[in-house]
């Protein structure tokens, strides 16, 4: 599924990735830990093709990074980062139908999202009204609705309630289980007991520790 | 294409209709302007029905960069815009759409301004219909160029300032433009080469929008 | 071959600026109208040509050839931004020359003569280029949004050069050249103005190959710069 | 409270000189203005020295408003604020500062127009000259009443489309006090009594801003 | 140190707390946990003096929440919230300075605080561009440098790594010794095992769980 050799991303002259190989096999549950400034979020974003490769070479989903269609790569992708990931106008309800929409995919589906993540009573206020990990829950419907071939998640954790961690960790099982991949940066250790993902440890942006 | 120009077309109008800040904000603005500017030229100069297209295209050349700048704001911050871009929408649907959606603002404040002109500058009111086609035309045609020049000097909550700089030299030929025609519909005049520049360039900033505007997007 | 034209490319351009300078300052007779301010004429409508076509037209062409995916490089990037920094210089340069010229012609440095507005108007275009850049990092972000605004920048040439017949107002008709390709101007006139084109036409592409050479140093440093940056970006997980 | 006023005023220099917006998207933002305003006018007017004091005032104007927009994006988001809040800064001082910051950015923009001004509209060398004063006065007092203003309509990245509508009004007597009193430098006549007018406009906004900036700040 | 007696805080006519009656001492540590929405952050910002309170009554620090100087109170506060706390265009040190310069504290402090929270390296970078972790240790800082009174922390463990969590630890420890009230919003239990902090668990903008 993603493949990179001696990855370098550069910006503003600064290496935030320095020369990372990196094989992940499709239908795999992985988590990447490092210390702050490890270069964690840059991998995820050099994966789903939202910055682009400096030097080395990389293939995610069959796309080349260096001269593939980097559009075609980010529609198979789900990312869920630091921050908020939607509009901050549009109520819950909006946003997804706006994703749905953008995605040709039914817009009946958002309702059991919403109920999903625990969102049903907050579906129609704004976004930006929302707390921490209300935000967080809704950006996880985003990816939900979407149902990608490769997951990308920037510290899912952070702000999320046990009950939501928990839950968190249920979808996680479940996505694998149905083949798709899933790449999730993290401080803490994933709480569920049966799930048992492969460890990454960056450092100065290259990969120091790998454990399964 | 169509379709996800519609869907952020809708989306954009949405927002808009929402926080109301076409109706409570912009147009006030507007009108504003238009008042101001005529004062900043004095009485002599302002009373001068000739000034009237002008300055109309004056203050609607401000508020479109106020538009854009809107359009751009409401794009979201970084987290958002990674987001969008995971949907993979199609860049020349997305450059129609907000380039129509900002149209149809462009298109109601320009209704208001010219209401505006007939009432306080004494702009004469047949002539101002007559002239209403091709406002139609150069206000899409700001509008295209506008979206265009809001990709260019970057995305989201960026420097707003920039923008100026970047597309008012590309608005000089629109506003000449604008002007010659509603100036010639007024006092009568050769019409024809001023709709063949409107049109030119609104189809030119059109093909151009939708050719490249998936190249301006960050990536 | 290409080594030597490119040694040679300094000597010839200041060979043929002395040149031009002697023969329009010295050999060619004072205009009848205007006097010796006539002389002008063999400054003025070459940098006008160089800031317009030569070097406008190098930084858009560039910028075309960038966006197109087959002749992408960094090299078309640096050329267009190297072309467009001296075309600013020849801007400026049209103007001032016009102005001087102005100054006893029409009795104002400025009129709102269209062919002088859209001059101007280039070159605020021309400036806005280089603030665009400077308000990108990215490299590859940078060199695409550039070459866009490029490419729109190029529509204003022109009607820069139509305006004298759009609008019929002050500024000198085509004179130089006519539609009918008759030299208005003959004999050691004309060669004199000829030499003035070909000289500052030369003095273009001196310039944009110092600049161009500027450029690689400074990239050459910024690899330099990039691999420290890397070495001590591994070290930090060393520690 | 001078020392938070220098402060501040040395922290929002500091940002604006970092990344040069000032100089890269203002200035040319401001030359570009006084062109197209020119053309706008067609060349009958634009010829005319007259125009040259209103023109002046208008671009002026619109830079302001740029700038008071960018004030407040360097505020920075909600996290920022709320963080800064917590440093209990004096709020006289805060408003001073910001203000002081601004009126150096338009002086700095004022000079620069008219200069172009003199190049380009054919304003009298002199007349401008002795309009100095007035113009450093008048600037001044829209960087005050600016920044009052830029607080009233929402700190932050919010909706930069409120302050126009909000200042305009409050900046027209400004603009008209400017543009007489460099009128009158021009071509002769009465000063005293503009003087008076954009003095006491200074002071009052001044007073106001360090009266009651604390309270327009959000709780 | 903080008295709440039926503390209402309504924002656009929502009751983010509906009535909270809390008691702190000074010199103590406690958690606040709670489901997402809860009103944590709400309640953190109302005793920060960052938000008004629409009916009840309050006392931080011997200053009524209704009638006081929210202005004298904030100044006694160290906030750090979810987003970033500082000026994005200035370095980590500009930063600081501008912070220490306000309140008229020595900068000749801030490199020894940059030190503690392991941003030397990064110093003189806009603060833009520094990773979520780095964010949050820069935030820290900010606080350090003030050593204010009352602490309140938004989910300080949030994007922070293992090492920046076992600083945390230490520090709220020393602070709390020397006498500050540290109040602290958390989904995790804190990791040290010296501290014994009272944890308060909010539900529905109310406290529904008290325990030592
Ligand atoms: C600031 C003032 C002026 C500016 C910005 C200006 C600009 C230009 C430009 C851009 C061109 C090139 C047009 C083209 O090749 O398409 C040009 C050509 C020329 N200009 Fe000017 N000009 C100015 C003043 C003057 C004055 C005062 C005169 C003489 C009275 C003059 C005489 C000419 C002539 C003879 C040509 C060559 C015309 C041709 O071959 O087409 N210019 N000028
Ligand atoms: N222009 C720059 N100059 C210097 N350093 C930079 C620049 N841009 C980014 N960095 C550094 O690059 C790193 C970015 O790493 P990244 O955001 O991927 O970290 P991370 O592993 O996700 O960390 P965290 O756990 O804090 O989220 C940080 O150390 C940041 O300071
Ligand atoms: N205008 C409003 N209308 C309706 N609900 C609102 C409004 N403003 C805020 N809310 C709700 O108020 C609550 C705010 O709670 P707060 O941010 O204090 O939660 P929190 O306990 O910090 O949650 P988290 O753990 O997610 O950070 C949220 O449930 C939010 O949906
Ligand atoms: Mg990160
Ligand atoms: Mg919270």
């Amino acid at each position: 599924m993603v493949t990179l050799r001696d990855a370098v991303v550069l910006v503003g002259g600064f290496p935030l990735l320095s020369g990372l190989n990196l094989e992940l096999e499709a239908g795999t549950l992985s988590v990447v830990t490092g210390a702050n400034g490890a270069g964690k979020t840059s991998l995820l974003r050099l994966i789903g093709g939202l910055v682009g490769l400096t030097s080395g070479s990389g293939r995610v989903s069959d796309i080349d990074l260096a001269t593939g269609d980097l559009r075609e790569l980010r529609r198979r992708v789900g990312w869920l980062g630091h921050e908020g990931s939607f509009y901050d106008d549009l109520s819950a309800n909006e946003n997804l139908a706006f994703a749905a929409k953008a995605l040709a995919r039914p817009t009946n589906e958002i309702a059991g999202v919403l109920d999903r993540v625990g969102l049903t009573s907050r579906a129609s206020m704004p976004a930006k009204l929302l707390s921490a990990g209300q935000r967080r829950r809704l950006g996880l419907a985003w990816i939900l609705l979407r149902r990608p071939a490769l997951w990308l998640l920037d510290e899912p954790y952070a702000s999320l309630d046990d009950e939501g961690r928990t839950f968190f960790d249920q979808l996680v099982g479940d996505v694998v289980e149905s083949g798709a991949t899933v790449l999730v940066s993290a401080h803490d250790p994933l709480r569920s007991s049966t799930l048992h993902p492969r460890t990454l440890t960056l450092a100065g942006g290259l990969v120091v520790g790998d454990r399964s | 294409m169509i379709r996800t120009a519609l869907l952020v077309a809708g989306k954009d109008l949405r927002i808009e209709r929402r926080s109301r800040v076409l109706l409570w904000q912009v147009l006030p603005f507007g009108v504003m302007g238009l008042v101001l500017s005529g004062l900043a030229l004095g009485p002599t100069h302002a009373g001068h029905s000739s000034a009237g297209p002008g300055l109309f295209y004056l203050v609607m050349l401000l508020v479109t960069l106020l538009m854009i700048n809107r359009s751009r704001v409401i794009e979201g911050s970084v987290g958002t815009r990674t987001s969008v871009a995971t949907l993979g929408l199609d860049p020349a649907g997305v450059f129609l759409g907000k380039a129509l959606a900002l149209a149809v603002e462009l298109w109601v404040t320009g209704a208001v301004l010219l209401a505006g002109a007939v009432l306080v500058l004494h702009t004469a009111l047949v002539g101002t219909l007559q002239a209403l086609p091709s406002v139609v035309v150069i206000l899409a045609a700001l509008a295209a160029a506008g979206t265009l020049y809001g990709a260019l000097s970057g995305g989201g909550q960026g420097p707003a300032t920039l923008l100026p700089v970047l597309s008012l030299p590309a608005f000089a030929p629109l506003l000449i433009a604008g002007e010659r025609s509603f100036s010639a519909s007024l006092h009568g005049g050769g019409l024809w080469q001023w709709w063949v520049i409107s049109i030119v360039a609104l189809a030119a900033y059109l093909a151009v929008g939708i050719l490249l505007y998936g190249v301006l997007e960050d990536s | 071959m290409k080594l030597l034209s490119q040694r040679l490319l300094g000597p010839v351009t200041l060979a043929l600026l002395g040149l031009t300078f002697w023969l329009g300052l010295w050999v060619t007779p004072p205009d009848k109208a205007q006097g010796n301010l006539a002389r002008l004429v063999y400054v003025h409508p070459a940098v006008a040509w160089v800031a317009l076509y030569v070097s406008f037209g190098t930084a858009t062409i560039a910028s075309a050839l960038y966006l197109w995916q087959r002749t992408r490089s960094m090299v078309m990037d640096r050329v267009a931004h190297c072309a467009m920094e001296v075309s600013v210089v020849f801007i400026l340069l049209t103007l001032i020359t016009g102005s001087i010229w102005g100054r006893p012609t029409w009795g104002v440095w400025w009129a709102w003569d269209a062919r002088l507005t859209s001059t101007a108007i280039l070159g605020v275009f021309a400036l806005a280029y280089l603030a665009l850049r400077r308000a990108n990092d990215d490299p590859d972000l940078r060199a695409r949004r550039a070459a866009v605004f490029a490419i729109l920048a190029a529509i204003n040439v022109p009607i820069i050069h139509f305006s004298v017949q759009w609008w019929k107002t002050l500024h000198q008709g085509a004179t130089v050249f006519t539609s009918n390709r008759q030299l208005l101007i003959h004999g050691l006139m004309a060669w004199t103005l000829l030499i003035s084109f070909l000289a500052f036409t030369l003095l273009f592409f001196w310039l944009l190959r110092a600049r161009y050479r500027l450029e690689v140093l400074r990239s050459e440093r910024y690899d330099v710069f990039v691999a420290e940056a890397l070495a001590q970006r591994r070290r930090e997980g060393v520690r």
